[in-house]
């Protein structure tokens, strides 16, 4: 704003004509959980755990930075691409300290991912939500 | 009335942060100001010592709510300083982009919560809602709104995809005029600018000798900014223009910030237009060699310093972190001597004070409760000295 | 030092070099070890009683105007302050400090800069080093009931309680 | 006029019952139009009510070393001073208790609840409040002068003290808000004063006093006192409507009957609302000043405009114009 501008008088009531506009529009205020606003792609939302890819290998419990993976005893035969895979333990997710990094979907080997962040919006509802997997 | 001691905080509608004041006051007049912030001190260094690098990461990001990428970008490139590691461009200009939009967001926050001090609810409501396209497009790139995650030690961990480059572009031109049309509504409001000219005075000398950082400093003509001064990530090789104003009052830092909005929209912009192509991170070791290196960053409310010392493990050996609030403080207690009480919300909101980042700040200037006068340092004793003379209090 | 120096940017070039040579010839030998970590990262020691005297000095002489940080080190035998003051170019010089670890103690720079005193009180809080002549020496960050002679960023000090960084449910 | 109407008149139409509902929708209308202005949804229709009902099953807190009965009698006070003013302002036409020199009577009732609220603050033993209470007192005398002034002006134009014949003189159509524009402004802003409204929110400043004199009130005191705050808009939104625009009369409808009555009663209720709409508009405008600010400006500008408007007033009935 060069200074030859003539410099505005100062007045009140600077955002009169803006909120004149607004009076009659629709207003901004998005009205969640009425209504439910789209969630972006690759939006990092709750953590599932999919219990027949899970081989136990637990490198997610190493990398989650918040140590709320805890890897408990569960044996089963899992398929990976050809071969079958005797795992003995599977991890389960503390969401109260889960901090939704996403660092254990990447550390974890299996194809499709035994570990994954959905989109889902919400958190834990109930007191048996809090523990995933 | 006779001199009442007036308690605000640590929970008082103004300042939505665990900070107390206990203000002497005459009056309306203010005599004196404590300060008491130690509320929540969560040992964050204590815990970085003992986590190994990635773990760490994530553990400094959550230092400050409002500046994570700046707690987080920092860090990393601290680490990756001494591993030795490059970052390549494009990893080096997505951070640079997350970093502007982060001041964005912050300083359009900001704005809002000066204008609800002021009681001025109107241009809280429209900022804040402006705020939403920085947001949502933060929340488009990261995947979170808050908090984003986007460092990894060697580079950045997601992409900007075309299509969502172009859509960026378009909700950046779309702030552009929102931003263009604040900075002309902070001249134009008198009810706004009655209550910032002239308040809070800090002269040019007294913000250098306090050591204030960032905005509060630049609103006091202070021509400092780590981002051309001491360039990181990509600022060497974007046009950064650094804003100041000569105001040195409360003014100063509403013109400074919001002409930093504007300059954030004009470098969004260029970061997404000439964005190189290559992949965005490069591997790091497990483990630093033995070393120590000083990293700086501009975050929205000032010089961000963290000192990274590694003893040749994937562990750090110590990280300091001394956040701009901590530096600006002093400048609080300055500023807002002699004014009066409807005072104390604008000068103490006029440093963007995010307690967060601070969590460990008390000083008090003179005895609690017993009034034995402990001097705290001849500058308060100055200060009261050289107000009370030229108001003529007792 | 190992850390190999991060691509240099081009913004304003490094005068570090040149900061070095002011500093040798005007301080004489009062900053020993002073060498160049980084680009634009200066680092060098400072015995304890003269930290006063250099810091004025580099203030008023060299523009070393503001004191960034202000670090605590516990480096196992011996406990260190570090001062890091902004100088020209973007350049950060970090002057350490050694002390003993027993009764670590280093005069207090507040008048030099102001800003030390949040700074100086925190280090004393979390790594029980005393400052002399600092105006206002009480508790900065840690809440009133903190025990007396526990300093939390000591290596030797663990968290009582909840043992390591358990985060479990 | 037999007691049973008088009765009705007091408890039922504009008294007690309607002027809750009227209260609360008052209230209603202002917070709705604040949020479209500012770009937000608003409160539903019976919010004032639940807040009502709510503050009422609230603990009711009396602060240690305070007369109980002192703070609970202020807040009713206030409401049945305002709450008495509002008979006053003709709604239909002339209301039954109209007498010569009822203007005075309604200003001085609606000066009450600030003396009120400066005793309520100054006697609950708190530090915010104690500071309010003062910032109150001194807010009092800056527009309480204007705001005689403004009222003055009108009824020196119709030559009489009774609010009802201020309104007959305006019923030929020439509403005295074209006659004295100024007064009308200055009446507007000294209004939002009195009510203290953004700007002039300054007693209750909550980013600075926490809620200023009514830091401790709480429960069914609080519920009282923003009823009868409620009342206190609607009343002076009423008063300025018969002072300025007319009150129920539309011009060149001289209807008698319950049709009349009606259509009286829908003008007023439309200008009423128009006059809030402005004091909403001017709540969301401006930002809040301070108290020296405050006192500064009213003695500066808003008295010297609130007499020069007299003057005027004075000279045109020399002339002999109305």
């Amino acid at each position: 704003m060069t200074k030859e501008q003539r410099e505005p008088p100062e007045r009140p009531g600077v955002l009169l004509p803006e909120m004149a506009r607004h009076l009659f529009g629709r207003p901004a205020t998005q009205r969640y959980p009425a209504e439910r606003i789209p969630v972006p792609k690759g939006f990092r939302g709750r953590i599932e755990v999919s219990d027949e890819h899970c081989i136990g290998c637990s490198k997610c419990a190493l990398v989650c930075p918040t140590d709320c993976i805890e890897m408990v005893s569960d044996e089963r035969d899992v398929a990976m691409g050809a071969r079958t895979v005797h795992r003995k333990k599977k991890p389960i997710v503390h969401l109260m300290s889960c901090i939704r990094c996403g660092l254990c979907e990447e550390a974890c080997p299996t194809d499709p991912k035994a570990i994954y962040l959905t989109e889902a919006f919400g958190g834990a509802y109930e007191r048996k939500d809090v523990v995933v997997g | 009335m006779p001199e009442v001691e007036l308690p605000i905080g640590p929970q008082h509608p103004a300042l939505k942060e665990p900070v107390s004041f206990r203000v002497l006051v005459d009056g309306e007049r203010i005599v004196r100001l404590d300060l008491d912030v130690s509320y929540n001190h969560r040992g964050v260094e204590k815990g970085a010592e003992g986590r190994e690098f990635p773990k760490a990461l994530y553990l400094i990001e959550r230092i400050c709510g409002i500046c994570s990428h700046a707690h987080a970008t920092n860090f990393a490139k601290g680490v990756e300083a001494l591993m030795g590691v490059t970052v390549p461009p494009r990893g080096q200009w997505i951070r640079t982009l997350v970093a502007e939009l982060e001041r964005l967001h912050s300083h359009l926050l900001w704005l809002g919560v000066l204008a609800h001090e002021i009681g001025y609810n109107t241009l809280f409501m429209y900022t804040w809602r402006d705020r939403e396209t920085i947001q949502d497009l933060l929340e488009e790139i990261s995947g979170n709104r808050v908090n984003y995650g986007m460092n990894r030690l060697g580079g950045v961990r997601r992409d900007v995809s075309d299509d969502l480059r172009s859509r960026a572009l378009e909700g950046l031109r779309g702030l552009a005029d929102r931003a263009g049309f604040y900075s002309r509504i902070i001249r134009e409001e008198q009810t706004l600018l009655v209550r910032t000219r002239g308040v809070g005075r800090l002269p040019r000398d007294r913000a250098i000798a306090l050591g204030a950082v960032g905005p509060t400093a630049r609103g006091s003509g202070v021509d400092f900014d780590v981002r051309r001064d001491d360039p990181y990530v990509a600022y060497g090789d974007v046009p950064l223009h650094v804003m100041t104003s000569s105001a040195s009052d409360v003014f100063g830092r509403l013109e400074v910030r919001v002409r930093e909005i504007e300059e954030s929209v004009r470098l969004c912009t260029h970061l997404l237009e000439n964005l190189p192509s290559g992949d965005i991170a490069a591997k790091a070791p497990r483990v630093a060699p033995q070393g120590a290196y000083v990293s700086r960053y501009e975050a929205p409310r000032g010089e961000l310093v963290h000192y990274i010392r590694t003893n040749g493990t994937d562990k750090a050996d110590r990280v300091s972190v001394r956040t701009p609030t901590l530096a600006n403080w002093l400048s609080v207690v300055e500023a807002i001597q002699g004014r009066v009480i409807a005072d104390i919300p604008v000068v103490v909101a006029a440093i963007d004070p995010c307690l967060s980042c601070t969590s460990r700040t008390t000083f008090v200037d003179t005895g609690t409760g017993d009034r034995s006068a402990m001097e705290w340092d001849d500058l308060v004793a100055y200060g009261i000295r050289y107000y009370r003379e030229r108001e003529g209090l007792p | 030092m190992a850390a190999g120096p991060a691509r240099v940017r081009h913004g304003p070039e490094d005068v570090a070099p040149e900061i070095v040579r002011e500093l040798s010839e005007r301080l004489g030998g009062a900053i020993a070890e002073l060498r160049q970590t980084a680009p634009r990262r200066l680092a060098g020691t400072v015995p304890a009683d003269d930290v006063r005297t250099v810091l004025r000095a580099l203030r008023d002489d060299l523009g070393c105007r503001h004191l960034s940080a202000l670090s605590g080190v516990d480096r196992g035998a011996t406990l260190a302050v570090v001062y890091h003051l902004a100088a020209r170019g973007g350049t950060v010089l970090s002057l350490t400090v050694s002390l003993p670890r027993d009764a670590p103690r280093l005069p207090s720079v507040t008048e030099v800069f102001p800003a030390a005193n949040l700074y100086e009180r925190e280090v004393h809080d979390l790594f029980g080093i005393v400052f002399e002549g600092h105006p206002d020496p009480r508790p900065l960050l840690l809440y009133e009931g903190w025990p007396e002679g526990e300093f939390p960023l000591r290596k030797d000090w663990k968290p009582r309680g909840r043992e390591g960084t358990n985060a479990r449910g | 006029m037999s007691a049973l109407v008088l009765a009705l008149y007091l408890f039922v139409f504009p008294g007690f019952l309607f002027l809750l509902g009227f209260a609360w929708f008052a209230e209603w209308w202002d917070r709705k139009l604040l949020a479209r202005l500012q770009h937000r949804v608003g409160p539903p229709f019976l919010q004032p009510f639940a807040d009502f009902v709510k503050l009422l099953s609230k603990e009711n807190v009396v602060t240690e070393g305070v007369s109980a009965r002192l703070q609970a009698a202020l807040p009713l006070v206030a409401f049945a001073a305002v709450a008495t003013a509002f008979l006053y302002v003709p709604l239909l036409g002339a209301s039954p208790f109209g007498a010569p020199g009822d203007l005075v009577l309604v200003l001085y009732l609606l000066t009450l609840p600030t003396i009120l609220l400066f005793v309520l603050g100054w006697t609950s033993r708190n530090v915010f409040a104690r500071i309010g209470a003062v910032r109150a007192a001194s807010q009092l005398f800056v527009y309480e002068v204007p705001f005689f002034l403004a009222c003055l002006g009108p009824a020196l134009a119709a030559e009489t003290w009774a609010v009802a014949d201020v309104v007959n003189a305006q019923a030929s159509g020439l509403w005295t808000f074209l006659l004295q524009p100024l007064g009308f402004a200055v009446a507007i802003v000294a209004l939002q004063a009195k009510l203290e409204r953004t700007p002039f929110d300054i007693p209750e400043a909550e980013t600075e006093l926490v809620a200023g004199p009514l830091t401790e009130i709480t429960g069914r005191k609080l519920a009282i006192w923003n009823l009868a705050r409620d009342i206190a808009l609607v009343t002076g939104a009423a008063l300025l409507v018969a002072l300025y625009l007319g009150g129920p009369t539309v011009p060149g409808v001289a209807l008698e009957g319950l049709a009349g009555a009606a259509i009286g009663f829908g003008a007023f209720f439309v200008k009423t609302l128009l006059v809030l709409a402005v004091l909403a508009a001017i709540r969301a405008a401006v930002g809040r000043i301070r108290i020296d600010q405050l006192v500064t400006w009213g003695w500066a500008v808003l008295t010297p405009l609130a007499l020069a408007q007299i003057a005027i007033a004075i000279v045109l009935r020399g002339v002999g114009w109305p």
